[in-house]
């Protein structure tokens, strides 16, 4: 029953839409159905790490013919990893985000998206993924603009059409998948391709993939509606983009370039080109940026580039820098725009120019703030920093020489980025900004509604640190995912039954 | 046909794009709808065309007698289609507000949160 | 030992809850860590000398061949010495010199964790954890350096020392991982065995670059050496503390750490002679024209650790010997100065070198200490930095062809290092006494009984160099060198040019220490050639760098969402068409695409025209009603190519969006021209370049055999399985329920978005909280 | 009263076909007629009666229309052909007999199907009704024509 | 026979169609325009529905035929009506040989109320002069 | 000649000839309820294509679609009459 | 709109149009429709009903307000999915009674899940044209 997560998120998200404006209610019922919501993803998680990958084929019809749901070790750890942050994210929330925007369906619309996100993450069919990422933009959509300010909508005007070029694109190479194999079971596809003798066509349909996912993954030249929009909404909101929504094109594109297009060289020549322009152009952006909000946005942008390199490279250590990566990348950016937010309630600006004396006047929150920033940096032995003994052990390998250049210089811009930040404001001494009128301070705020945004950072925090200090089990589990994706014949296997590799 | 339908399709594509890159965000808007529908055309090319046989089996049999459709593609765009107005509809409600907000098209001048390095 | 190391993290952590509750004890309880692994360390002085070195292993990550092991040997036993000794009397002289700050706990958090991180890098085997507590030093260094975050200068040095060091760090990784690449191992102690294997790899040139980046920025190397003198931005102690003894010797560490194992090469030795060399006289001349007292220690510490890249470089026994002990002499005479202009600085409030005089009629035993101090910098007889000094000579004069130049440069480094180490030791200490520090008294012992401490040690073990000569210099060089080569440390070598050299040094230091007064007008001079400092060319690449920066972001990230869109689809076209015209062959089979009927002709035409009328029309209501009309074509199409389904979910929601879409348009402007005609010409060539490639894919998919198992499965028991009739409503419940399920989940979230981009508006209220 | 009339005759119909047990349209049409003709003969109340004039009378006044339907057409299609020349539109302005919503508007479909009519608009205060005419000869006559023709007969059966 | 019959219904409403589509071309005005396709192509769609469900002579199709037919009869003169109305409003010109036009003036600019007599708002269309 | 000759090379070409010159009126305009009562009539000569077709292809089920057709042409009829009026008030 | 034969039309209109959405909402099974063009259907009757007499009207007979028929839908969408999973069967699988029904011939799980298809459609397409109309 590995759609479990799923339904439940559908439930809870209908059940919240009973309480439209209710906000009290929905406040609760979130925060509970959340912790339920990742007590099914812990559940699943140790039953698959228990018994390998788990199948569940919606309408008792058998592979290839009705919607397989597929949990294999990669699966569910993405589910698990959005559990968390969902969970994070909505106690972040519930402190944090103005009543009005919780009478217009926030909550509900919260537990939509995780549950898209989770369904991307266990479907095993083609085109029930790009429902699922239909899901998952259109909440998007509505979380980016709820509010309607004028930031928000001049942002969510790139962002959407950009992501809806993308639906595009991805219908597109549903439409030649389905044209080439006649199947949209990604396992079927899969051998159905491999069997296939017009190579080039498999080719050209993996760079419509490469740029549909690109787009949504906000990698090199396809980024710009990421850094146009990602500050603009409340921070709760911008940390689950930041967190799980360019992951879910990271997602997609390990899939599908693992199960069905595997090892297509030339696409793997491309990836390595686009990741490292990609940490590039991220990491000169944050650079120059003075809104925290913008400079986290350029960063996500940056790092985006680790994954795909890892991707580009194709090889078992390179995929398994990338999958440790993305799940310490998750946690942590995810963390960061909650720090950032409640950098903005404290203050009541994310401009670093006139942000300060953070340090002076909560040390306690910026020590704890610390944890967040520098994982990111990838100070050793803090999370961000394992992946990339990975990634440049993989470069090595596959003499990607000049990639390993880009990922040191990533890896030094985020440091001089975050160090600044740090020295900006939590160290400069703070100018006392003419306290705005509308909406509550962070000092205003309840003792309540003060623990609602303190604590889903200590929660984040403590599992970044659990990432860094115990690598070995998140290396063990990289290990084991990346080793299942490299050789996807146990993933075919499960899904299809007893039919074996010929078609 | 399927030359045709095919000539469609990329002049849907090419149409979309164009209106893509105007300044105006309303023909920003028509560029996606044409887009969209350039790609439920293709996916319904790509299941084969079958002229004047529905896949709707015939009362009182139990299987098609005669050659049928691909149900399939039909699925997925009919799928396609509902999801694409879902997305239009508020990508067009938007332009409504960002209109009523920001008081203009001009795409041009949306880009405050670009600009602000 | 992993307790010993991380006691100084643990203590860091802890010092937020204990400064709850016992706040004035802090520092003494702190001052206690340092000084009981001190003497923790020294027990091991004997074991050492007989076993050469010790393993210690704990598990870490042993998937990644990553574990805790420490290496103790006579390397690492000297430095765990001088880090936890020198910290011992940091930590006591803090107690007073930072006394009620009220910060204290904190630094003293810092300055564990940073005392811990150092023990990690010296003790590491593993490289990887080396590396892991070599950027802790980093960070912990960061946080030091920028104790007084109020001051923007104390900000920007902390940011540029960490910038420095950090990147020579990720460079390094680089390095390690590389050769655990090669060698198949982090531990250093199992690399060793494969060094021949090392240094004949095609990478070794790679490796050792990556490693002197990363040692050099470390270890201030020119031109990395600037971020030295910035962050004496910090309060003395921190100064003292990274580098005399432990941050900036981290990178000479790390050379000497691997001498035996990638030493001895052409480029290892050529390249750290050169660096080397340019470093210590350059940081010499400059520590002579600076005037306040930490910059004249910080450019004499860069010019010292030049010597010691410089002995390094050499790689002689002799010079790995001299390398040795200075490494303790430096320790000792830099930690000492150091403290020592802290104390004329807490107690005078300055640091002019060219104002102080006559201290040591107030404090006499600081000056004691500042003489010994200085004396030993100097190499006068005695001291240990005679000694270091007599053998690096030796070395330098045995340097084959290169000898004298070699030499040369030694010996002009010492004179000049004579006189920074006059400057910061003895005159101020030296003739009247100017009135306005006449109010300066000999502070509390904790601040003196340090320094004197230290110049102590300098002249004990100057004096009798047998006191360490077999139990802690003969570890250090065999650990070096990687022989079992005895040493003899001896005070007079005998009547030899050596000797000459020495004295030539002593006097012609002296003649310029008496003609050369510390003077400003010099210091502002030098002051022109500011614009081609290494700092400054570093500072104007990174402006450089900076505007390419800001270049590149705003190409791409530049706000026009139609250059967005041209970016991406231009990308997608060149890649779609490279792959085509490469990979794909593209035909036409005619059997498979089936006759055209007049009707369809018409519907085509009529399709093809809207487009183009949807498109090129400037009135928006007519172009919507034109868009009507192509979805209106379409839904034929699905009309007469059997999907009924589809033309009338089609045409429902075609009508609706137009409608939405008139709906909307009520309020907007009049359409405008915005693009020229240049523009719509190059948009319409990359349009019509995609749509056309779209279509020639859809073609060649088109052409290429299908298989119809799924479709056939679901014709062949919708009615049986699913009882159903109409196949596409059976996928849609059925088949593929799941599908729509979620689909109207999509459109109930855009109904809610609607709703509440329609009704909800916080504009009124301009900030968001 | 003719509603409720049409309703027993409704619920006869249904008695009859569940009687017989047999669903198809014939016997429910058949039901229909029989309970028609049943509450014909026993019911004598004059004005209840009407319901049994009313049906037959609906029958002619439709045919009436179809026919007038079919001239429309032909007429229009002859139209069509026209030159510019021979057309004389005019809106022209028609008072109102009728005054429920229904009535007027039933009144308003009929004119409209009939030869180049095309009806604009009805005033607010439901006094006239606007007609475009795509022929006009003589706009009293056209009134007069248009109450005669399908105003009367159509408020006859409506009241 | 039935065959004929479809024939010649079908042909009929064919005509009727192509008549009111020559008319909608040639037509002066818009009021003009929505009067001839509302006549012509009512019956002629009729018709040819009607001939249809002839071919299939099938009670159920033959009764949802029906139901189209009269649904498309209420709808078309509704809806030519309601745009007829709405073109008024928005001032499209009303062709130059327009003979008598009561409307004018009759609409009150605001509320689009319409008065039986002697307003006078601004709503009067303009006469054109060759409106095609 | 047959009843589906006759359909195919008499009725069609009349509808097509009729859907042609709706179009140019389509495109012609010049007002937007030109427009708008093209399209309408192009969806009711497409209601009549639908019933020869199905006679064609035997397919009564085609013929559901016209009703379909029928709704949706009112529908739109109707709302372009309330977009043309609301945006006159504005 | 302020037409007066518009409004008596649309009275009469609205129980025609819905009846004709429940008839295509039914069949679907079996031939061309199902729940998504019955609940446009049903969605453009009231559309056509609020073009005639303004949304007030309209929302007073529809009775609760439409985006409450969107959860309900989706119950009804996700209860006929699960349905299964509490007898022992996966999710979705099709449950139907043995016998068909008169009219409305088989029905199963998958009727409910069409008719909750049906509601979500309404509900959604009512919310995005009432809430825009609203405002115009
Ligand atoms: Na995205
Ligand atoms: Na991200």
């Amino acid at each position: 029953m590995i759609v479990l997560p799923i339904i439940f998120q559908f439930v809870a998200g209908t059940i919240l839409l009973f309480f439209w404006r209710k906000t009290t209610v929905q406040k609760f019922l979130s925060i509970l159905f959340s912790i339920i919501g990742l007590g099914i993803s812990i559940w699943l998680f140790l039953l698959v790490w228990e018994n390998g990958i788990m199948i569940t084929q919606s309408g008792d019809w058998k592979a290839p013919f009705g919607i397989s749901f597929v949990a294999d070790t990669f699966g569910v750890t993405m589910v698990l990893v959005s559990s968390i942050s969902g969970l994070a994210v909505s106690i972040f929330s519930a402190g944090s985000m103005r009543k009005e925007r919780l009478e217009f369906g926030f909550f509900p619309i919260l537990h939509f998206l995780i549950m898209g996100l989770q369904g991307a993450f266990l479907t095993g069919d083609i085109f029930n993924l790009y429902v699922w990422f239909e899901v998952v933009i259109i909440s998007s959509f509505v979380l980016l603009t709820l509010g309607g300010k004028k930031q928000q909508l001049e942002g969510a005007l790139k962002y959407v059409s950009l992501n809806l070029l993308a639906s595009s694109l991805f219908l597109i190479g549903i439409g030649f998948i389905y044209g080439l194999t006649g199947s949209l079971n990604m396992a079927d596809v899969a051998i159905k391709l491999d069997n296939l003798q017009n190579r080039g066509l498999v080719s050209v349909t993996s760079g419509i993939f490469l740029v549909a996912f690109g787009i949504k993954s906000a990698i090199f030249p396809m980024y710009f509606w990421l850094p146009a929009s990602y500050h603009t909404p409340p921070p709760a909101v911008s940390a689950i983009f930041a967190g799980l929504l360019t992951k879910l094109g990271i997602y997609a594109m390990l899939r599908t370039f693992t199960l069905m297009f595997g090892g297509d060289e030339f696409m793997g020549d491309i990836m390595v080109i686009l990741a490292a322009l990609t940490i590039l152009s991220g990491g000169l952006g944050a650079l120059l940026q003075q809104n925290m909000g913008k400079i986290f946005g350029y960063l996500i942008v940056c790092h985006i580039g680790f994954l795909i390199a890892g991707l580009g490279m194709y090889t078992e250590l390179a995929i398994m820098g990338t999958v440790f990566y993305l799940i310490h990348d998750i946690i942590v950016k995810t963390n960061l725009f909650m720090v950032s937010g409640l950098i903005l309630k404290i203050n009541g600006t994310q401009d670093i120019r006139e942000l300060g004396g953070m340090y002076k006047n909560f040390p306690i929150i910026s020590l704890l703030m610390a944890i967040p920033l520098f994982s990111l940096v990838g100070i050793p032995p803090l999370s961000g920093f394992w992946a990339k003994i990975f990634l440049i052990q993989a470069g090595l390998q596959t003499q990607d020489y000049i990639l390993i250049g880009f990922i040191v210089l990533g890896s030094f811009l985020t440091l001089w980025v975050i160090a600044r930040l740090w020295s900006e404001v939590f160290w400069k001494n703070g100018i006392d900004l003419p306290k705005k009128a509308s909406g509550l301070y962070f000092s205003q705020m309840s003792k309540t509604d003060q623990w609602l945004m303190v604590f889903p950072i200590v929660l984040l925090s403590a599992i970044s640190l659990y990432i860094g200090f115990g690598a070995e089990n998140i290396i063990i589990l990289s290990q084991r995912i990346s080793t299942e994706l490299m050789d996807p014949s146990g993933y075919i296997e499960a899904v299809l039954g007893l039919k074996t590799m010929t078609p | 046909m399927e030359i045709l339908l095919i000539i469609i399709i990329g002049l849907l594509h090419a149409g979309g794009l164009y209106m893509l890159l105007r300044r105006s965000m309303f023909k920003m808007i028509i560029g996606l709808i044409l887009l969209g529908n350039g790609a439920n055309l293709l996916i319904f090319l790509l299941g084969r065309l079958v002229k004047g046989h529905p896949p709707v089996i015939e009362d009182g049999m139990k299987v098609f007698a005669d050659i049928y459709a691909d149900p399939v593609p039909q699925a997925l765009v009919l799928t396609a289609i509902v999801i694409g107005f879902g997305l239009q509809s508020f990508a067009i409600i938007l332009i409504k507000r960002v209109y009523n907000v920001l008081h203009t098209d001009d795409l041009d001048e949306l880009n405050s949160t670009d600009e602000e390095i | 030992m992993l307790i010993a190391v991380i006691l100084g993290f643990i203590f860091a952590i802890l010092v937020s809850f204990f400064s709850r509750f016992f706040k004035k004890a802090i520092p003494f309880v702190y001052s206690l860590l340092p000084l009981s692994l001190f003497i923790f360390f020294l027990q091991f002085l004997g074991e050492i000398k007989s076993k050469g070195h010790i393993l210690f292993h704990y598990q870490w990550i042993p998937s990644l061949g990553i574990d805790l092991s420490f290496r103790l040997d006579g390397l690492s036993l000297l430095f765990a010495l001088m880090i936890t000794g020198i910290g011992a009397l940091v930590f006591i002289y803090t107690t007073y010199y930072l006394k009620g700050h009220k910060y204290l706990d904190r630094f003293y958090g810092y300055l564990s964790m940073f005392m811990a991180s150092m023990l990690g890098v010296v003790l590491s085997d593993n490289l990887m954890s080396m590396f892991i507590f070599w950027e802790l030093t980093s960070i912990s260094s960061y946080f030091l350096i920028g104790f007084n975050n109020e001051d923007p200068a104390s900000r920007k040095s902390a940011l540029t020392a960490l910038s420095i060091t950090g990147f020579g760090g990720l460079v390094m990784l680089s390095g390690i991982i590389l050769l655990q690449a090669v060698g198949g191992s982090y531990s250093f102690t199992e690399l060793l065995n494969s060094s021949e294997i090392i240094k004949n790899s095609t990478s070794y040139g790679w490796i050792i670059a990556l490693f002197f980046v990363g040692a050099f920025t470390k270890s201030a190397q020119f031109p990395f050496h600037f971020w030295l003198p910035g962050a004496m931005k910090a309060p003395t102690p921190v100064s003292t503390y990274l580098h005399s003894a432990t941050m900036v010797k981290a990178g000479i560490y790390l050379l000497a750490r691997f001498t035996p194992l990638l030493g001895d090469t052409f480029w290892w030795n050529s390249t750290l002679i050169t660096v080397g060399a340019v470093t210590m006289v350059y940081a010499a001349i400059h520590s002579v024209l600076r005037v306040d007292l930490k910059s004249i220690l910080a450019y004499s510490t860069i010019s010292a650790l030049g010597i010691l890249v410089f002995l390094i470089g050499i790689g002689t026994e002799k010079a790995l010997l001299a390398a040795g002990i200075f490494i303790l002499a430096h320790a000792l005479y830099k930690a000492a100065l150091f403290l020592i202009t802290g104390i004329i600085d807490h107690e005078t409030g300055s640091r002019d070198v060219t104002k102080l005089a006559g201290l040591q009629q107030v404090m006499m035993p600081v000056a004691v200490a500042g003489f010994i101090a200085a004396l030993s910098s100097a190499g006068v007889p005695l001291l240990l930095g005679f000694i270091s000094k007599e053998v690096m000579y030796e070395a330098t004069l045995q340097f084959g062809n290169w000898a004298i130049i070699l030499t040369a440069l030694a010996v002009l480094t010492k004179i000049l290092l004579l006189v920074a180490g006059f400057w910061a030791g003895i005159k101020p200490f030296t003739g009247a006494l100017p009135e306005e520090f006449k109010k300066a008294k000999l502070p509390s012992p904790l601040l003196w009984v340090p320094p004197l401490l230290l110049g102590i040690m300098s002249l004990g073990f100057g004096a009798f160099p047998s006191l360490i000569g077999q139990t802690l210099i003969q570890p250090v060089f065999s650990s070096i060198s990687g022989t079992d080569t005895v040493i003899q440390l001896k005070l007079w070598h005998g009547f030899n040019l050596v000797l000459i050299l020495s004295i030539f040094t002593l006097v012609s230091g002296g003649a310029l220490y008496w003609f050369l007064k510390p003077s400003k007008e010099i210091f502002q001079k030098t002051l022109r050639f500011e614009s081609i400092s290494p700092q400054n060319i570093i500072e104007s690449g990174s402006k450089i760098f900076a505007s390419f920066a800001g270049i590149w972001t705003r190409f791409f990230q530049n706000g026009y969402l139609r250059n967005y869109v041209i970016t991406i689809l231009a990308f997608l076209t060149l890649l779609m068409a490279y792959r085509l015209f490469g990979g794909v062959n593209i035909y036409v089979d005619w059997e498979q695409i089936s006759p055209v009927s007049h009707y369809e002709i018409i519907v085509v035409v009529l399709m093809i025209i809207s487009i183009l009328f949807a498109i090129s029309t400037n009135s928006r209501s007519v172009s919507i009603v034109a868009l009507g009309v192509v979805g209106f074509a379409n839904c034929l199409f699905f009309l007469f190519y059997s999907a009924p389904d589809l033309a009338m979910t089609q045409f429902s929601i075609d009508t609706l969006t137009v409608l939405l879409f008139m709906l909307v348009l009520v309020k907007l402007p009049k359409n405008k021209q915005y693009s020229s005609k240049g523009i719509k010409v190059r948009d319409a060539v990359l349009s019509l370049m995609f749509g056309t490639l779209i279509a020639i894919l859809t073609l060649e998919v088109f052409e290429e055999p299908s298989s119809y198992e799924v479709s056939k499965y679901f014709a062949d028991n919708a009615y049986l399985l699913a009882k159903g009739r109409n196949v596409v409503n059976v996928i849609l419940v059925d088949y593929r329920g799941f599908d729509t399920m979620i689909e109207t989940v999509v459109l109930v979230i855009a109904a809610v978005g609607v709703y509440s981009l329609i009704k909800l508006d916080l504009n009124p209220s301009k900030k968001d909280l | 009263m003719t509603k409720s009339l049409f309703l027993s005759n409704l619920i006869l119909a249904i008695i009859w076909v569940l009687a017989t047990g047999t669903l198809t349209e014939e016997n429910f049409l058949f039901g229909f007629i029989i309970g028609f003709v049943i509450l014909g003969v026993i019911t004598y109340k004059k004005e209840e009666r009407k319901y049994f004039t009313i049906i037959p009378k609906l029958f002619g006044f439709m045919i009436f229309l179809l026919w007038e339907i079919t001239k429309a057409n032909f007429q229009s299609a002859r139209e069509s052909f026209y030159p510019k020349s021979r057309l004389v539109p005019a809106i022209v302005k028609v008072p109102l007999d009728a005054k429920t919503d229904l009535e007027i508007s039933f009144l308003a479909n009929i004119i409209s199907l009939t030869p180049g009519t095309l009806i604009m608009d009805v005033s607010n205060d439901k006094k006239v009704i606007y007609v475009h005419v795509m022929h006009l000869l003589d706009k009293e006559e056209f009134i007069k024509e248009t109450k005669r023709k399908f105003e009367k007969p159509l408020l006859e059966l409506m009241r | 026979m039935k065959d004929i019959l479809i024939i010649v219904l079908s042909t009929f409403g064919a005509l009727f169609i192509l008549s009111s589509s020559v008319g909608l071309l040639r037509k002066p005005d818009v009021f003009l325009r929505i009067s001839v396709t509302g006549k012509a192509s009512t019956l002629g769609i009729g018709l040819v529905l009607v001939s249809s469900a002839l071919f299939f002579n099938n009670y159920s199709v033959t009764t949802r035929v029906i139901a189209t037919i009269i649904f498309l009869f209420l709808t078309i003169s509704i809806g030519g009506h309601l745009l007829a109305r709405a073109a008024y409003i928005i001032k499209t010109p009303v062709w130059k040989g327009t003979k008598i036009d009561d409307l004018s003036g009759q609409y009150d600019e605001v509320t689009h109320e319409l008065y039986s007599e002697n307003h006078d708002s601004s709503i009067k269309p303009e006469k054109s002069e060759n409106n095609i | 000649m047959s009843l589906n000759d006759y359909l195919n090379w008499v009725i069609i070409p009349i509808l097509g000839l009729s859907v042609i010159l709706v179009f140019i009126r389509f495109l012609k305009g010049p007002s937007l309820p030109d427009r708008v009562i093209a399209l309408d009539m192009l969806i009711l000569i497409s209601i009549g294509i639908i019933g020869i077709y199905s006679i064609q292809t035997n397919q009564s089920t085609f013929l559901d679609i016209s009703m379909l057709f029928a709704v949706i042409a009112f529908l739109s009829t109707a709302a372009y009459s309330f977009y043309l009026e609301q945006r006159e008030r504005k | 709109m302020k037409s007066l034969i518009f409004k008596t039309a649309s009275t009469y209109l609205l129980p025609l149009l819905l009846l004709f959405s429940i008839f295509i909402l039914l069949r679907g099974h079996y031939l061309p429709g199902g729940g998504f063009v019955g609940g446009l259907m049903a969605a453009i009757a009231f559309l056509i009903h609020s073009f005639a007499f303004g949304l007030k009207e309209t929302q007073k007979i529809i009775k609760i307000n439409p985006g409450y028929l969107m959860p309900i839908g989706l119950f009804f969408a996700v209860g006929a999915a699960m349905a299964p999973y509490f007898i022992g069967a996966p999710i979705l699988k099709g449950l139907w009674f043995e016998e068909p029904f008169r009219f409305i011939g088989m029905v199963g799980s998958a009727l409910f899940f069409d008719i909750g298809v049906y509601l979500v459609v309404i509900g959604a397409t009512l919310t995005i044209m009432f809430s825009l109309t609203d405002t115009v």
